[in-house]
Parts: C-alpha cells; structure tokens; sequence
C-alpha cells in the first residue's frame, strides 16, 4: 500500500490542479466538470450506477467466461493435434486484425438483441488474447522437460496434462488479464449497439442530455470495475499458481 | 570386451545412428554419422562412465537407450530383453535439474510413479521415505524455486531413482555446478548410491569426477563416437576427496588425459 | 442587393465553417449537398465542411464552440435548452414529423389502439413510453398492456417477425426501403393520431453566440442552404444524383426514391421551406414537460428563430 | 510463403462453404451476403475505399507517430529518473483501463472535429501498449551488465544509450506491433465522432443504406490495413535489430 | 605477506564489509559481515588466483576493487595510488560473457574504448588488431549469439583486455564451461597472456585451474572472507596439461585441497 502513495498524493495534486483551473477559468461544465462535480454525480447516481453496473458486469462476466472455455479448448487443439495448428493458426493471429466494433453491428443483425449480441462481442475482444496467450504459453515449454517425461513413458495426452497445461499457466493468466481488463469496455460498446440498461446505456444518455459530470462518473465507475476484474484474474492466479508467487523465499542465501 | 562382475544388466549391441540435417543454405541435406558400431555392456550395480569430445555423440548413445530415438543399426538389452525403441525401461537424467516448478519437492519426485499408475499416496510415502533417508525431507513441502542449485539437482537424482527401474543413465549431472558444489555433490551421491546400488551409465567431461565414481570408464572417439578405449578403476571404496592427490588415482587420469587430448 | 455582395465576397478568401449531420448521411441532408455542389456555400462566400456523424451530437460541439452549424432535432433543442445549452433552431429541413409505427401489413395494426399486447422493438429511452403511451390513451387503448423489447440500434428489417410486432421509423428511410423490398406494411403516422407530436425533426441548429456574433455568417449560410432545398423540391431525380455523387456509397435506388418522396415533405404546406411555428414548439415542450421529460419548461423564442430564413 | 499453404487452403474452403449456405438458404444479401458479393462490392467500390483509405491511414499513421514519440519519452523518463517511476508509473498502469472510446466524445468537444481528436484517439490507444513494453524492456536489462559498464567508469546516461535502449528494442518492437494492430481500427472508430471522410464513414454509411456486403468489403479493407502496418513495423525491426532475427546462423554446430 | 617479485601493482590494506540484510519476515534488518581485515599486494606482470568457499566473499571484494562497491573500512591502492571508490581504474570480467547481442564481436570489444572516447575508427582498428592476434579475426563481424560459449568467453576476454587497464579482475571466467572447453581455454588463456603479461587477479572453485595458471593463490576463509593462507607456484612455463598430474602440481593440489574442505 505504502509503496502506491506517491502516486496517490501526484493523482490528488492533479484533481487540484484540474479543480483550480475549471474555476479559474471559468470553463463550462458540460465542457469539463471540475472534480468536485463528478464526485458529486457520483455520489448522486451512485444507485442508479449500481444498477446499470450489473448488467454490463453481467455481460462483461459471461462474455469472458465464453472466451475463456472457448480460447482454452481452441488453443489446446491447436496445441495437441498439428495438423490444426499449421491450418487454424495462422488465421487466429491474422483474425486479430479485424475490426470487432466494426463486425459488431451485424452481431445484432444475425442474434437479435438481447444478452447474445453483448457477450458475443465481449468473448470475441477477449478470445485473442486468451487464446494467443495459451498458444504460447503451450509452445514455450523447455523440450528437454518433455524428452525427460517422454523417456519415462509418458504418451502426448500426459506430457499435456503434467506439464505443458501448468507450464503454460502463468502465461495464459497474463492473457486473462489482458483480456478482464478490455472486458468491461467492451461490454459498454456493445451497449451502444442496443440495449436499455448498462453502463453504456448510462453514458450515451448521460453525453446526449449534456451531463458530463455524468460521464466522467460512468468513466470512472467503468475503470473501476476493470479494475475490480483485473484483480479478482490476479488473485485466480495467487491460487493456482502459488509456486509462481513463492519463489525465493526458503532457503534464499544458504 | 569382458564383463567385470556379476550379472549382465544393459548390453548395447552395435549402435549406429546417422543424422540428416540440413545444409547452411537449408535446401540440400547432408548426412551427420554421430555413433559407429556401438557396443558396450554394465553389470548389475555397476557405476561406469562414459567420456569424450563436445559433441562426439553421447547424449545421442542415450537418447537410445532411452528408447526417444531409434538407431540405424543395432540392439539394447535390458536384462537379455530386447527393449531398443521402447521408453520408460530405463531412468534417464539431464545436466539441467528439470524439476516442474508448479510441483513441491516431494511431487516432483512421485512423477513417474505417477506415469506407473501408482496411486498418489503410496507414491508420496514412497519418496517421502526416500527423502528423509538421504535428509531432503525438510524441503518436500517446498517448490523448486526456493532451493539452491545443487539443493535441486539432488531431488533430480531422488526421482530418477524412484523411478523405480533398476538402470539410470545420467547425462552431465554435475555438468552446471560450480567446483566446490560439485565436490559436495560427490560426497552425497557416493553415499547415496551405496545405499541403493543402482546400475549406472555416467557421461562426463570431467576425468577427476569419472574416476572418482566410477567402476569403469569408456572413452569415445570424436564424432562419429566410436569406443576408443575402456579402463577399469580399481580404487578402494568408499572413495574420499584424499584420492584425487593419490599415485594410483593420477596415473588413471593420466592414461585418460592422454587418450582424451591428442 | 444580395447579388451584389456575392460578387464582390467572391473575389475574397472564402468563410471556413461546418455542418454536422445528425446521422449518416441520407436524403434528409440533400439540399447541404447540393448547396456545395451547385457552388451556393461559394457564391455566398463560404466553403462548407459537411460532417458525418457524431457522439455526442453537433449540439455539444457547437455550444462548446467547435462547430458552427449542426442537424439537430427538436426534442433534442428542448433538452438541450432545458440544460442550459445554448442551441437554436434555425430552420426545419422537413415541415412535419414522417415517423410512425411499422408493422406488417398481415398484422392489420393500423391504429395506436391495435398496438395492445403487441410487441413493440425499442431503444429503451423514456420518450418512446411517453409517446405510446399518449398515442394510445387518445385512442382508448391500455398502454401497460405493450410488451418493450431492447432492439437498441438494430433496424427494421432484422427485428420484424422475430418477437417483435412493430418498431418506430421513418418513412423516407425505412418506409420506401420496405417498398422497394415489396414487404408491405402498416404505418401509424405519429402526425396522424396526435398533434402535438407533430415536431421538427431534423431540424438546423447553431449557437447563441454565433447569432450574436456573426449573424452575417449564419444568413449567408441559409441563404445557401435554402436555395439548396428548394432545389431538392423542384428537382427530385437531379437531387438525388448529387447526394449519391457525394456519398457513392449509399443505395442509390434508395436514394432515388427517397428524395422523390421527400421533395413533397421539405416545404409541404409551410409558406416556405425551413420555417417554423412557435405553436409546434410551445405544444411539444410543454407536453414534454407534463410527461416529466423535461427537467424545466424552456424559453420558446429563444428556442428557434425564422429570422435567418431568407426573404421570399 | 508455403508455410500459410494449408491455412489458405482452409480459409478458401470456408469461403466455398459460406457461399453454398449463402445460396442454399436463400438468407438476405443483407443479413449475409456471400463471399462473391462481398468481392464484387470490393472491387466495385476499390476506387471509393482507395480514397477513403487514403485519410484513415493518414489518421492512424500519425496518430501512431505521436505515440511513439510520447511513449518513448514518457517511458524514458520514467526508466531514468527513479522519483517519476514511482509516482507516475502506477498512474499509467491504471489509466490502462480508462476507457477510451468513452473519452473519445468528449475530445472531440474539446479540440474540434479536424484531424486533431481522431489523431488523439489513435494516440491514446496506441500510447500505452508502447509505454508499458518500453518501460518493461528497459526494467528487464540484465543487472550484471549494467555492472560491467558501471565498472568501465560509465555514467547513468551512457548506460542508458549503450545498453539499456538496444536491450529494450525487441520488447519495444512487440508493443509497436501491438499498437499497430490497432491503430487503424481506433481511427476508424474515431471517425464515427464526426468526420466527412475516412473508413469508418464508409463503414457506416454503408451499414445504415443497408448494404451488408460494402460492410464486409470495408472490414477486409481494415484487416489489409492493418496487416499491412504490422507488416511495416515487423519491417522496421528487421531493420533495427538484425542481430535479433541473426541468431544461430553460423558456427551454429562447430 | 611478502612480494614475489617486480614492483607492487596492486595492493589491498585492511578491507572489511558488512552488509545488512533482509530477515525472513522482512521487518528487522541483520547484519552480514562479508569482508574482515582482507590485504592482499600484486606485483606487475603477476597472475595471483584466490579460491575459496561459496558465499564467502570473493565477488565482494572484486566489487570493492572495481570501486562499484564502498569498503566500511580499507583502501585499495593502484600504483600506490588510492583508488578506492573509484570506478573504470581497473578491467572487471565476470563468470557470464556478458556481450552485448546487438553488436558485432568487433563493436563488443570496444566498449571500454568507447567510454573513454577513443574514437571509433581508432578503437575498431586497435580490437581488429587484438582478435588477429588471437586468432578471432574471422568472427570480427558476425554477432554473440552466433558463437559458441566458449569463443564468446574469449572476445569477453579480449574487451576486459582492451579496455587499457593493466589490472584484470576475472571472476569465475570458465564457471560455466564445461571440463573439455575449459580445457581448450587454459592454453588459449595462458598463450594471450604469455602475449600481453598483464597484472591478474582471478576467482575460481577449480583447484587445478588456480593451480595450473597462477603465480601465487590466496585461500579465503568461509564468509566473512579472511586470508587464510597464500601459497607460490613455483612450477616451470609455459604450464600444459601434463603438469596435472606431475608430482609437483599433485603436491601443491594436495595443500590446497586440505584447506578448503575441513
Ligand atoms: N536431433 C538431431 N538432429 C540432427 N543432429 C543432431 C541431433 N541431435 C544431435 N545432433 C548432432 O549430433 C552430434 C552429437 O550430438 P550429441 O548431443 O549426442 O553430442 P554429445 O556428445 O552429447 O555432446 P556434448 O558433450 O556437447 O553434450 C552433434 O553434432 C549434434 O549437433
Ligand atoms: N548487495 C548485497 N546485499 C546483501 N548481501 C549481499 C550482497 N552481495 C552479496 N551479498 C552476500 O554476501 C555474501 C558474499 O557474497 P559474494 O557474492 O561476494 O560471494 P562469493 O564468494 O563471490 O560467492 P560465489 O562463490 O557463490 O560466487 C553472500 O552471503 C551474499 O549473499
Ligand atoms: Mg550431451
Ligand atoms: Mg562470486
């Protein structure tokens, strides 16, 4: 905690900063509310925050829950059958080029409205990352690790299990991270597509009705909960992966 | 070539591998012979070593034995079985520890009990006895990151042990640990084998540590690796460091110095 | 007079300004551009930017003095004002409001009363409930009794028969869309059941302090603009042409018919194009603020304003 | 080249695939038009989206220019001079999740509807993947080296110019790369805040006269883009660091 | 403690340090005394080796003579100049090569040059000119990671040489060489040398490595490093592998050997 308080005295000199200039300057609130004033509109929707904070955390959650079971099986074909990864590959890491938010309306064409659409587009911003990230993690196991496993009569299907899946562990938590952090925003954008309650919702009304403290507020709720998320991968990680957490710690300088 | 004592345990019959690889341009191919016409046999509790040039085809010789890679010509027998190809026959160990990081000590050691289909608790206790025996029980319940080098490379020996086949084929264990660990290691890995007596195959660079452990050392030529030379070393047991400076110890390293250097 | 001042403007470096659109661009925008083609933003002395799309919306960017002309429309000028922005209407592109609710022909929903226990495909704003709501009260109808359903940005096509039994459009896009796809349908035209829905939309909007300023600016502007729509109205085919030569990306059919269609809506019954009454602002603001959509009744002459309109 | 074979391979069964559910289903060229419309529509339109494509690069390049530059600077910055890193760095790790197409609005209020905000836009979604490997890269030096040249009697800056910085080049190229990826999107999204011209223009007008297959035509456009920009930056690094792209080449088996 | 020979090049008076470390739980702070009363004198020329166990100090002191770390008490003298503190008065080469990957073999070299603003065509002329002389001319433009470890230890070798200091610390240069390399590098090693006779003062674990390259070896004493012995080498140049196992070599192994381990 300690270690966070430069930052945070640096940040509250900013918010000063930022208060004293809207003041002096007189500049207009719809143009840039002081921090006073989006604290204010937070604390004034913080209900109605809440409430729309479930939905796009819903969305978020199931989205990336999707991506998750889909980029751990996917990655772990492509890892185990060759065949698959010298064909599927290349087009995942191509794949990632295409403009989600661009594929995103015809989602709502082809699935309608309702929760589909969103976590579609939340699973695919997440997929990538999840996916590519397993793929390496996978790949970049040492060899002799599975010659030793392999001279013990361990088949593939073992040599997966007991080692390359662990191996690659820390690897695919740094891809889960990547992949909570965009999850939020991305359910957000998917909102805009269609929806009648979420985060996104809050922010399109709260922009059309000229309420930017408002908006600064929802910005700051949606940093929050990407935040929140983020940590929650992390502390996955702390428990499946204690030994990655542990290291140097016994018997240091002997 | 004559059997030193007892029973034959690994007879190696006439190995011969030849690699393919590829030109510097990486369109033609070119052929790498790395073993000629191998033959060598171990008794049952046997310690012999084998030494020669970087690169002459020793790892090659137990990738074999291990059964990861097939030769072009020859056999190996495993008690007069013949087991060439076939893997999990024989414990193989490398220069580097390969200790799973994710798995404490004792874990790391019940892997291929694991693979034998041994039920988890029983494997534990197993290598928990064998821990304690050779005082690493202290650490089983850490992870391989919190030990020291020659810390790790001792667990290494402990599950290839408990691997629970009768023949270990060490490649270069010490090869990664600094003079003074290495001498500790010595000391540790003699009592140790005194305690279980496996039949050992032993590559090395180092002529000091082949005569200080072994029965019996074979010296290959460079590549193609070819058996340029065996002696047997007939020291008093148990072998202390006092050795290295000994008139018979030095006139062994001395035969070896030569044959390995011109 | 005007003339006159043209010529001698030309000569001059021409006025940078901008219009943004209030969507993509679509036949509603026609008469902008074919000011800019047929050369009247020039001969006023002006070279127009036309921007597409926007969020948040041309309102905020002008009021924060970004832009200087935007398409807008009313219920977004009312709120606007009710917040303080100072936003004005200057002209209504389209004399009265062409948007209804679709359904398909086989469902015979051709009253606001039909629409109990239907389905209705919305974006969720508070306004849409209002306007159900109040259609259907006129009519005799229980208003609690339509099924909302987010459909959010999706359009009609997508969503029709699937659940959802009818949804808002406008009938120059959508309705002719319908038409020329042969998929027939019923449409209750919000002007036909209430009058006070009966609003501008889109409407042209600048700032207060761009009327003050340079009010110069903002009749050179209409100038241009006007005699671009009413070029629209005479010359349905050749409008057409231009927007499509502008945006080639569109449908050109679409277009086609959609401005044929249009040239009929722009002016209408209105002495001539662009103007606007007070009554339709009073009556939609205060209807606004009874259905609670408005946090405060606005100032209605300081909402919009003829005086820009050139004289005819 | 023979390498992507089988993926080509697939990709083209695909496409055949997609065409035959296209034409045996009879679904609307608007829900789903097939791959031969699509290729049609792009080669119809190649002149339009040239020219459209022409400002979004424009746009994406440098928006992308300046964040390199400012990233670098920044994460130079923050590498040399100890009291920065703590007090800055954690900001820049949390602004991660800031959500940017949300501020995205609210540039456009503050610096206009010109080539400025949508450059912006691209900036900050290209700023931080730079920033983060950058900082990283010039953290993982190897110490002892940094000894070696403290011992030679050099100085905290030649340090940084003689090793730090070629250190970080391949970590730093993984963030361009990165960034990259999606700069052309962001510019495009960018665009949907107002804009006369530019893909994401394209994209929407498309979308809104109900032309599904003009949409598909201006995702491929986007992907080839941005392939293309990866492709440069993967390029440049060739280019920088040929020793890293060197290895094992000779003496390789003595 | 007596000079051997030639004037006192470098010379070391009453060095101690202590550091303070980290307890387990992190809170309190504990001392560690690493350094006590060391002095230590190397004649021009010289090639003086110090050995002794892990942990006890070796590198501290290295660091303390290359002035990257501070004595709590102690002075190093250079030339009988006081040089404590002071950084880039002496060439540093430790156990890794420690090249740069991203230059040439030439460009590595002339690091040290660089940092003293030689100019660049001069220092490339001037580390061309050693890497003929060592026969390492041929890999002048090709980069690290292309090399073998033990040609990269020798261009490692090469920069510590050209950096222009007469006195060369070297820790641990063939730590991580396996026996047959560090073999190859002792003649490599003592033909330079015999080339550019530069003041040296080396780290190793490897008896028959101090042994077989030294002037004179210090045996430290387990942390905190004390001078627990210096003894001569007094056998003839140049020194090949035969020495090993001739008497004279045995006999001085034998001292060092007792000791170290008891
Ligand atoms: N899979 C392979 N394909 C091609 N060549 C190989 C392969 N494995 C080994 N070689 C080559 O065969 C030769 C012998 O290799 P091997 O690893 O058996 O030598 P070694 O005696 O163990 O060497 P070292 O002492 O360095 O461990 C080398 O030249 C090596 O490059
Ligand atoms: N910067 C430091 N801070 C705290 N303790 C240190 C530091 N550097 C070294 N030590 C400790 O000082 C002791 C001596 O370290 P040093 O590296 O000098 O030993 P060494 O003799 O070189 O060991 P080795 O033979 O393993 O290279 C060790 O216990 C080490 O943990
Ligand atoms: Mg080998
Ligand atoms: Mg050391």
């Amino acid at each position: 905690m300690r270690k966070f308080m430069p930052s945070l005295i640096f940040f509250s000199f900013l918010l000063l900063l930022w208060e004293y200039i809207v003041k002096a300057f007189q500049i207009d609130k719809f143009i840039l509310p002081p921090p006073s004033a989006i604290f204010e509109a937070l604390i004034n929707s913080s209900l109605l925050l809440l409430e729309h904070s479930k939905y796009t955390a819903l969305e978020a959650f199931i989205g990336f829950s999707l991506a998750v079971f889909a980029g751990m099986v996917l990655a772990m074909i492509i890892s185990l059958i060759t065949a698959v990864k010298k064909t599927l590959y290349p087009l995942v890491i191509v794949s990632q080029t295409v403009p989600i938010m661009a594929v995103a309306p015809l989602l709502i064409i082809w699935f309608g409205y309702g929760l589909l659409p969103k976590v579609m587009v939340v699973a695919l911003v997440c997929f990538f990352p999840i996916t590519v990230s397993l793929v390496e993690g996978l790949e970049k196991v040492d060899a002799d690790v599975i010659r030793l496993l392999q001279a013990m009569g361990a088949n593939k299907f073992q040599v997966f299990i007991k080692v390359q899946l662990p191996a690659a562990l820390p690897s695919l938590f740094s891809g889960l991270k990547i992949s909570a952090t965009y999850s939020i925003m991305a359910a957000v954008i998917a909102e805009w597509l269609g929806a009648s309650r979420g985060l996104g919702i809050y922010l399109t009304r709260s922009m059309h009705s000229f309420q930017t403290e408002q908006v600064f507020a929802v910005i700051i709720v949606i940093s929050g909960l990407s935040l929140a998320f983020v940590a929650l991968v992390e502390g996955a990680g702390r428990m499946l992966m204690p030994w990655y957490y542990k290291k140097h710690s016994v018997a240091d300088q002997k | 070539m004559s059997v030193l004592s007892g029973e034959v345990h690994l007879r190696i019959e006439e190995l011969s591998k030849e690699y393919m690889i590829k030109s510097k341009q990486g369109y033609a191919y070119q052929r790498l012979p790395t073993l000629e016409n191998i033959s060598l046999e171990v008794s049952r509790g046997e310690f012999v070593s084998i030494i020669g040039p970087s690169g002459c085809g020793k790892s090659t010789l137990f990738n074999i034995i291990s059964g990861l890679e097939k030769p072009d010509a020859g056999k190996v027998f495993l008690q007069g079985r013949d087991i060439t190809g076939l893997r999990g026959k024989v414990a193989y160990m490398l220069q580097k520890d390969l200790l799973l990081p994710w798995r404490s000590i004792l874990d790391n050691c019940i892997l291929a009990l694991e693979l034998q289909n041994v039920t988890r608790s029983k494997a534990r206790q197993q290598a928990m006895d064998m821990l304690r025996e050779l005082n690493l029980g202290d650490f089983s319940a850490n992870y391989p990151a919190q030990l020291s080098g020659g810390m790790r490379q001792r667990v290494s020996f402990v599950r290839t042990m408990l691997a629970g086949k009768e023949v270990l084929l060490l490649d270069e264990p010490f090869g990664a640990l600094d003079a003074y660990t290495k001498s500790e290691m010595h000391d540790w890995l003699t009592d140790s084998f005194q305690k279980y007596r496996p039949t050992v195959l032993f590559i090395t660079h180092d002529i000091e540590e082949a005569i200080l452990l072994s029965d019996r050392i074979y010296v290959l030529t460079p590549r193609p690796a070819a058996i340029r030379l065996q002696i047997g070393v007939d020291l008093p047991h148990p072998r202390t460091r006092d050795l290295l400076v000994r008139e018979s110890f030095v006139d062994i390293k001395r035969v070896l110095l030569k044959e390995l250097f011109n | 007079n005007n003339k006159q001042e043209n010529k001698e403007g030309a000569k001059e470096p021409l006025i940078k300004t901008a219009v943004m659109l209030d969507w993509t661009v679509n036949t509603n925008h026609t008469g902008l551009y074919i000011a800019k083609e047929k050369g009247y933003f020039e001969q006023q002395g002006l070279e127009v930017e036309i921007l597409e799309m926007g969020d948040p919306g041309p309102a905020q960017l002008i009021a924060a003095g970004q832009l200087d002309f935007g398409i807008s429309y009313q219920e977004q000028v009312t709120n606007a004002r009710a917040a303080d922005i100072p936003v004005v209407s200057i002209a209504a592109v389209i004399q009265h409001n062409t948007s209804g609710f679709a359904s398909l022909k086989e469902d015979e929903l051709e009253r606001p009363k039909d629409l109990q226990d239907k389905s209705y495909g919305g974006w969720g704003s508070p306004m849409e409930h209002a306007v159900i709501n109040a259609l259907m009260k006129k009519d005799g109808a229980d208003p609690e009794k339509v099924n909302y359903i987010d459909i959010g940005a999706a359009d009609f096509f997508s969503v029709i028969g699937k659940q959802i039994d009818f949804t808002w459009i406008f009938y120059g896009w959508d309705g002719i869309r319908a038409k020329q796809e042969n998929i027939p349908l019923n449409i209750i035209m919000l002007r036909d059941f209430a009058d006070f829905l009966d609003y501008y939309t889109p409407t042209i909007i600048t700032s207060e302090k761009l009327i003050e300023e340079q009010p110069e600016l903002v009749k050179k502007f209409m100038e241009a603009t006007s005699k671009g729509y009413e070029f629209a109205i005479e010359h349905p085919k050749e409008a057409a042409e231009i927007l499509i030569k502008h945006a080639p990306e569109l449908n050109k059919d679409l277009v086609i018919e959609s401005q044929d269609w249009l040239a009929q809506q722009y002016q209408a019954d209105a002495p001539q194009w662009g103007w606007q009454e007070k009554e339709v602002w009073e009556r939609y603001a205060r209807w606004m603020k009874d259905q609670d959509l408005l946090p405060k009744m606005i100032e209605i002459p300081k909402a919009y304003t003829n005086d820009f309109l050139p004289l005819r």
